[in-house]
């Protein structure tokens, strides 16, 4: 075993298992903890595959932000676990053989031999995996930029798509912020403009009084 | 030399989907659960297209990844902030609530 | 000057742009909505004065045509263009929605400028549907003028509205769609959407077959043809009266202007095929239609039924000479054919005139009693009598007395009937008959008499605008009766043409 | 000349359409001027023709006014035909119809609707001049159906009174039936000829002839005495001939002056002028002549019978026209056409004559019009007594009196017949004048003769009419007397109508009666000799026996006569078949027609059906719909998998 099977192997083992406790685990901070793993280990995994820039990404964007915004939320939430962990078993089999049925499904069809990267028709064994009439891509030179090469192509050929999905994301922005901004009522804060206006007979009230003897 | 070929990757994609389905019938009156289920599968196509990219040498591959990655950021985002918009107003995230449209 | 300005263009957008203004104006600004849209009707009106001034009725090419690029992948034009059968229908149209604007001025009480603007946009949709030389072009007009009226009786009609607007919205919509496939499937063949490309193209027995079935379907619910006609009545006695003076005058015409635009022309074999079957059902139409109007007791179903009747002999008008044999002269085969085509044509536009008359008076005592049971009437002409002359003078066009308009199309139907057969002509003359058993007894219920009650007691005679109106209307109904002559004219040269291409086999 | 003619139709029409419109303006003076001074300039005018016809022998006319329609090859026009039955036609509308409009002025003098009678009246006159000055069939058709408005216009005049408007819609529903045959009619002689004008309609009816009904039995039909048949149906209609008669009884709901314009003198005898223009036509089928002598026969004798028995003043004279309409139709149908347009003359001055007598009875008895509440009017109103008597003389035939000529002749040429039918016809017109005898002095009697039946307050009351009504009856009593005697020989035996009619030599009756005409005198003493006018003596006779001499005869004859005065009570019970059997079950028909066919069949089941199906259908689909996420991630999911599955298998 070469250094680099040993690396991919634990890491597609650990990716496994993480994904496997996330949605196995109880507690949903626990599980948004094993997401994190989870992205972690797939961005060990594009690094192998000479992906930088996303893998980076991936970590930045995905770990720092989307994942913190998930265990926000979940704190936030005051969530009873018991109620929704009803039934848990009882679907535990079915949700086995449909992702078992999936997985040999995929492993057909998307597989290699489907798109004739392989030329037996279908091998599964210790051939599986085996490259045959399709070369292993060389090792990038040295000088190669990832993040060079995708920004090229992103600010070219994917101008549109960019600013399109920059929209996107504005929209998801200002959509998350419209749903869950409230205004609270019950909160006490002051209201400068309405301070200014105010005059002396909002205020004051001069009440006649007889004078006591 | 037994190289980690394109199968390897795909077949690993094809598990991570699998475990993210799985989540979904397993959790599927937990909302949140069900939301990282879904960036689980997301996930595992975007290997998908990186194992392709790399092997077939052609960058719109890597592309697609990153705007998927936008898109899926803009969905987690919206999803959660539905999520808690529902929970203020049902007290709960259970799926199993979520049926007024049929109402 | 005018004659360069792009006419059709303009009598469809101003009135859908009058029609906006009149919407933005809304309720705050009542009057001056109303204000709006009359100036508009008058103005699309005044329009049509040049439009006939400048068409030439010595020639069946299309005139006035307006061809831009729309949606160029599928070779789809903004392309318009009239000739002599479009031409009658347009000027109808805008006559009809100014009377319908003006009908409507105080009557209605409810949102008054969606109202207005609703017939506006309607009518620019309608004329479109007539101006329209490209089938898409067509077809959108066709379908989104189904959602003005689709408003319209919906939003200020009866009781019993809603029943009534899906029906109407479902049974034309069902039609549409097959209408739909039918252009979908000539594209196919001719690579465009070209209307008159459509009547050049050859096509096999079947193929035309199956695409006048469509047609038939489409455009039978339109005018609509006797199985098919159940949606009319339900439509009309939940219509506002303007509704009902728009589908009666003009939508039911769009149907019989689609039979002349596109089943005879573009499939002339399949209409010689199934001719028998659409002269039954027309000949249905007249005698049972006749029949059942008879037994009305509401006066706008029975109108409504009247017009079925009436329509009957446009489409028999259409299609009556298919039947003839075909050891027939080809030169007493084409007189007959423009017999029965100009009958059916000057029956749409006198129906478009009478029976737009008859709702009108309908509508002018549904305001001042608020029912249509001819029971709750009763010697109308003692409280109102400029009024009674009105709708007894309407009621005879309808009963096709010669003089007025009424008598001209079903005349010259009957006669291209006869010359075809005895048979065809025998159940329509029965209209004779029948019209005037129904409509005369209407009016001996409603009008004649002695006061039924004292609402009717009550009643006041017709206002200045009502009798304006009404007035209008009756110099049409006369003028086209004693002097059809310029109305032929400006058609013949259309239909003859039309005449010439229907009777060539395409096989 | 041609603006001659038109200015006759036009002032009429001018006339109707000016007080039409200015109804509640104009006052009843301007109302009435106008309305007359139209109808005198037509009067006058037609008179102008007629004599330029008959003196200066001026040639036939026949020129069209304006192009109605011209389409495909068929040019319908508007125009005039001008010769001697034009003539004298447009003559004897305009003259019966100008002494009507005096008399209005009389009898209507404090009836609302004054001006707007007026309008009608004139309108009436300018539809029947345009239907008699026709020189086409579309023309026809039109001043055909304009009478019928103006009828029904005129009988449902009083609109308040129900039985006024019935009768109004009875008059135009049974007129329909008629112009449905004629339309027909109009339509077949298109199909054949390919045009609507007389000339080259005439031109071709030897071609026509030849023609046999495609599509009708075995195809041996003959098309033309079809074409006369369906033309026929229409004059059954508008001349009120079995079984299309029942409308003119009830007309006599509308004001006097109407039945004496319409259903005397005018409107009804369109049929007949029908008939004889159309006599090239007529002329060719034996079978439609056969036809139309029973139906004038039948007519002629059952028509009167139904007078005897009845005890108001203006239906007898109402069944009396039906039975005179029937001499005329009998005349037609033994191809003496100018007898029968002699006779409808004779008939429009003496008809229109008792009818207006009838009217100026009626106004003097405060709209009273049984007989049994009559009697001994004759002191009391001389003139009208007078005038009355004139036109029932010249009804029955007394020798030298207007009727006496055309009734005769009528008599003598079904006898000379040839036609299948011929005999039945004889016998009815011989045996319908001893009835018309009996029914018309039966009326004289009871309502001039005999006691007063009337109270003594109501017998203070009675004068003579005022001039405008008695004027009219004293004009129109001079022609009842003398235009029989005058115009026998232009009519009958010289070349007045000659150009309008066509006679086959084997057909030509009227020449077997008279082979030669030796004037007045002679004819008139030929005629002594026929049993007809001693048959009328002995009418009555009779009915002098009956109702002075004898009163209390009547009565004892109608007990041991029970069945039969029952029968002729009831009209033969056509009244009641009309209405319980056609009226009542169409009715009954269209309201099942659509209860069942549209409510039920196509609604109920087609419509509604479909709709109930789908909605039926989507209750069951929408359970799949349960709202839960995880029911439609599972359907998605489900469909990924066969999705593949089915990717694997390709």
């Amino acid at each position: 075993m070469s250094f680099v099977q040993v690396i991919f192997y634990l890491f597609a083992v650990m990716m496994l298992v993480a994904a496997l406790r996330v949605i196995t685990v109880r507690n949903p901070v626990h599980a948004a903890l094993f997401l994190v793993l989870t992205f972690i280990c797939t961005s060990v995994l594009w690094l192998m595959l000479e992906a930088e820039f996303l893998a980076i990404v991936l970590v930045l964007v995905y770990v720092g932000a989307v994942m913190v915004l998930f265990l926000f939320v979940v704190m936030l939430l005051n969530i009873n676990i018991e109620s929704l962990r009803e039934g848990f078993v009882q679907y535990v089999p079915v949700g086995i053989l449909i992702a078992l049925a999936l997985f040999v499904q995929m492993i057909i069809i998307v597989g290699p031999n489907h798109f004739g990267l392989q030329d037996s028709v279908l091998t599964i064994g210790p051939n599986y995996f085996a490259q045959k009439n399709f070369a292993y891509p060389a090792p990038a030179a040295a000088e190669y930029s990832n993040t060079e090469m995708l920004g090229r192509a992103i600010f070219t050929d994917y101008l549109y798509p960019f600013e399109i999905a920059a929209v996107i994301l504005l929209v998801a922005i200002i959509a998350a912020i419209s749903l869950a901004l409230r205004k609270r009522t019950d909160t006490k804060r002051q209201n400068p403009a309405q301070q200014i206006q105010v005059r002396k007979q909002d205020r004051l009230r001069i009440v006649k009084m007889e004078a006591e003897e | 030399m037994f190289a980690i070929s394109l199968a390897h990757y795909l077949t690993l994609a094809a598990a991570l989907f699998a475990i993210g389905i799985a989540g979904i019938f397993i959790n599927r009156k937990n909302a949140i659960v069900l939301l990282m289920s879904i960036e689980l599968m997301l996930l595992a196509v975007n290997i998908n297209f990186v194992a392709f990219s790399h092997f077939l040498q052609d960058s719109a591959g890597q592309i697609f990844v990153f705007f998927i990655l936008t898109v899926a950021a803009a969905e987690a985002a919206i999803g959660l902030a539905i999520l808690v918009v529902l929970f203020r107003s049902h007290r709960s995230i259970n799926v199993s609530d979520l049926n007024e449209l049929k109402k | 000057m005018l004659e360069n300005w792009p006419l059709l263009s303009l009598l469809i957008w101003l009135p859908i742009a009058g029609g906006m203004v009149v919407l933005a104006l809304g309720e705050r600004f009542r009057s001056a909505a109303k204000i709006t849209a009359l100036a508009v009707t008058l103005l699309t009106f005044y329009l049509c004065i040049p439009l006939y001034g400048y068409f030439d009725n010595t020639q069946s090419a299309m005139q006035f045509i307006e061809q831009q690029p729309w949606i160029a992948g599928l070779n789809i034009f903004y392309h318009l263009g009239i000739d002599g059968i479009a031409l009658p229908l347009i000027v109808l149209t805008a006559l009809m929605t100014l009377l319908v604007v003006a009908a409507g001025w105080q009557v209605i009480q409810k949102r008054v400028a969606q109202y207005l603007a609703a017939f506006l946009i309607m009518e620019g949709l309608m004329i479109g549907v007539f101006a329209a030389l490209d089938a898409i072009l067509f077809y959108v007009f066709f379908e989104a003028m189904l959602i003005p009226m689709f408003l319209i009786i919906g939003v200020w009609g009866g009781p019993n509205r809603i029943y009534a607007t899906l029906k109407f919205f479902l049974y034309t919509f069902f039609g549409s769609v097959l209408f739909l496939l039918a252009l979908i499937y000539l594209h196919l063949q001719s690579g465009g959407f070209e209307i008159l490309e459509f009547h050049q193209l050859p096509l096999g027995a079947t193929q035309q077959l199956w695409i006048f079935l469509a047609f038939l379907f489409a455009f039978g619910v339109k005018v609509p043809m006797f199985p098919l006609h159940t949606w009319l009545p339900d439509a009309h006695v939940e219509a506002p009266t303007g509704g009902s003076v728009i589908l009666a005058a003009i939508t039911l015409k769009i149907g019989a202007y689609g039979f002349l635009r596109f089943a005879l022309p573009i499939t002339p074999d399949a209409c010689l095929q199934l001719s028998g079957l659409v002269i039954v059902l027309s000949l249905v139409a007249v005698v049972y239609v006749g029949f059942v109007a008879l037994a009305q007791k509401d006066l706008k179903k029975l109108i409504a039924y009247s017009s079925i009747a009436h329509m009957g002999f446009v489409t028999l008008g259409a299609f009556v000479m298919f039947a003839m044999l075909a050891d027939v002269a080809p030169a007493d085969k084409t007189a007959t054919a423009i017999l029965g085509l100009q009958g059916a044509m000057v029956q749409m536009v006198s129906h478009g005139f009478v029976s737009a008359a008859l709702f009108l008076c309908v509508g002018v005592l549904y305001d001042r009693m608020h029912t249509r049971l001819i029971g709750d009437y009763g010697g109308v002409a003692n409280s109102m009598p400029v009024f009674a002359a009105f709708m007894v003078l309407f009621a005879l066009a309808n009963t096709g007395l010669p003089g007025t308009s009424g008598f001209v199309g079903e005349f010259l139907v009957i006669l291209a009937s006869f010359k075809v057969s005895l048979w065809y002509a025998i159940p329509a003359a029965t209209t004779l008959v029948l019209g005037a058993s129904y409509t005369l007894w209407m009016i001996k219920r409603v009008v004649f008499g002695d006061i039924a009650n004292e609402r009717v007691a009550a009643l006041k005679d017709i206002d200045q605008r009502e009798f304006g109106i009404l007035a209008l209307l009756a110099i049409a109904v006369i003028v086209i009766g004693v002097w059809p002559q310029p109305l032929l004219d400006v058609m013949q040269p259309s239909i003859e043409n039309l005449v010439q291409h229907i009777l060539q086999s395409k096989l | 000349m041609q603006y001659i003619y038109l200015s006759i139709v036009l002032f009429s029409l001018i006339g109707a359409i000016i007080v039409g419109l200015g109804c509640s303006r104009l006052s009843r003076v301007a109302a009435h001027s106008i309305a007359i001074t139209g109808v005198a300039i037509a009067f006058v005018l037609s008179l102008f023709v007629l004599f330029n016809v008959t003196l200066q022998h001026a040639p036939v006319y026949n020129g069209s006014v304006y192009q109605w329609a011209s389409l495909g090859g068929l040019s319908l026009e508007i125009g005039f035909l001008i010769d001697g039955l034009t003539a004298l036609m447009i003559t004897v509308v305009s003259f019966i119809s100008l002494l009507v409009h005096i008399y209005t002025i009389g009898y209507m003098r404090d009836d609302p609707g004054y001006n707007r009678f007026f309008s009608y009246i004139s309108m009436f006159t300018f539809a029947m001049l345009m239907l008699v000055m026709s020189n086409n069939f579309l023309q026809l058709f039109f001043g055909w159906e304009a009478v019928g408005l103006a009828s029904y216009l005129l009988i449902g005049f009083w609109f308040k009174r129900p039985t006024a408007t019935a009768a109004g819609l009875k008059a135009f529903l049974i007129n329909r039936v008629g112009d449905f045959g004629f339309i027909l009619g109009i339509a077949a002689i298109f199909a054949v000829s390919g045009s609507l004008d007389y000339q080259t309609v005439f031109q071709q009816a030897p071609v026509i002839a030849e023609l046999n009904v495609v599509g009708l039995g075995d195809g041996s039909g003959s098309m033309l005495t079809l074409i006369c048949i369906f033309l026929f149906i229409g004059a059954m209609g508008k001349s009120a001939q079995v079984p299309l008669h029942i409308w003119l009884p009830d007309s006599m709901e509308g004001p006097t002056p109407i039945s004496a314009l319409i259903h005397a003198a005018t409107m009804v005898t369109a049929g007949v002028f029908m008939v004889a223009r159309m006599s090239p036509l007529f002329e060719y089928s034996e079978t439609a002549l056969s036809f139309i002598l029973v139906i004038g026969a039948l007519t002629a004798l059952l028509m009167g019978m139904v007078g005897i028995v009845q005890h108001d003043i203006k239906r007898v004279i109402a069944y009396s026209t039906l039975s005179q309409l029937g001499y005329m139709v009998v005349a037609l149908g033994a191809s003496a056409y100018s007898a029968a347009i002699f006779h409808l003359m004779t008939h429009a001055f003496f008809k229109a004559l008792l009818f207006l007598a009838a009217g100026s009875v009626i106004i003097a008895l405060h709209h009273e019009q049984d007989m049994r509440r009559m009697g001994g009017l004759r002191k009391l109103m001389p003139v009208t007594y007078w005038t009355c008597l004139i036109g029932a003389l010249a009804l029955i035939g007394f020798p030298g009196l207007s009727g006496f000529y055309s009734k005769d002749m009528i008599i003598e040429v079904v006898g000379h017949s040839k036609l299948w039918g011929a005999g039945v016809a004889e016998f009815c017109v011989v045996v319908g004048v001893f009835v018309t005898a009996l029914y018309t002095f039966r009326m004289i009697f009871l309502t001039f003769h005999g006691q007063p039946r009337f109270d003594a307050h109501t017998a203070a009351q009675i004068k003579e009419s005022p001039h405008v009504v008695t004027i009219p009856l004293i004009l129109l009593a001079i022609p009842s007397v003398l235009v029989g005697a005058l115009t026998v020989k232009p009519l009958l035996f010289g070349d007045l109508l000659r150009n309008a009619l066509v006679v086959f030599n084997i057909h030509n009756t009227l020449l077997k009666a008279h082979p030669e005409f030796h004037g007045v005198i002679s004819y008139t003493f030929h005629s002594l000799q026929s049993p007809a006018l001693y048959l009328a003596a002995a009418g009555v006779f009779t009915a002098w026996w009956l109702y002075i001499k004898q009163p209390q005869w009547p009565a004892k004859i109608k007990t041991a006569l029970l069945p039969l005065h029952h029968i002729l009570r009831r009209k033969y019970w056509v009244d009641e078949i009309y209405q319980n059997g056609i009226a009542a079950g169409s009715r009954a028909l269209a309201d099942r027609l659509w209860r069942f066919g549209d409510a039920f069949i196509i609604d109920g089941i087609i419509i509604n059906g479909s709709a109930r199906l789908i909605t039926r259908g989507a209750d069951r689909l929408r359970n799949v719909q349960s709202g839960y996420l995880f029911h439609y991630a599972f359907a998605m999911i489900v469909g990924l998998l066969l999705l593949l599955g089915w990717m694997y298998l390709r």
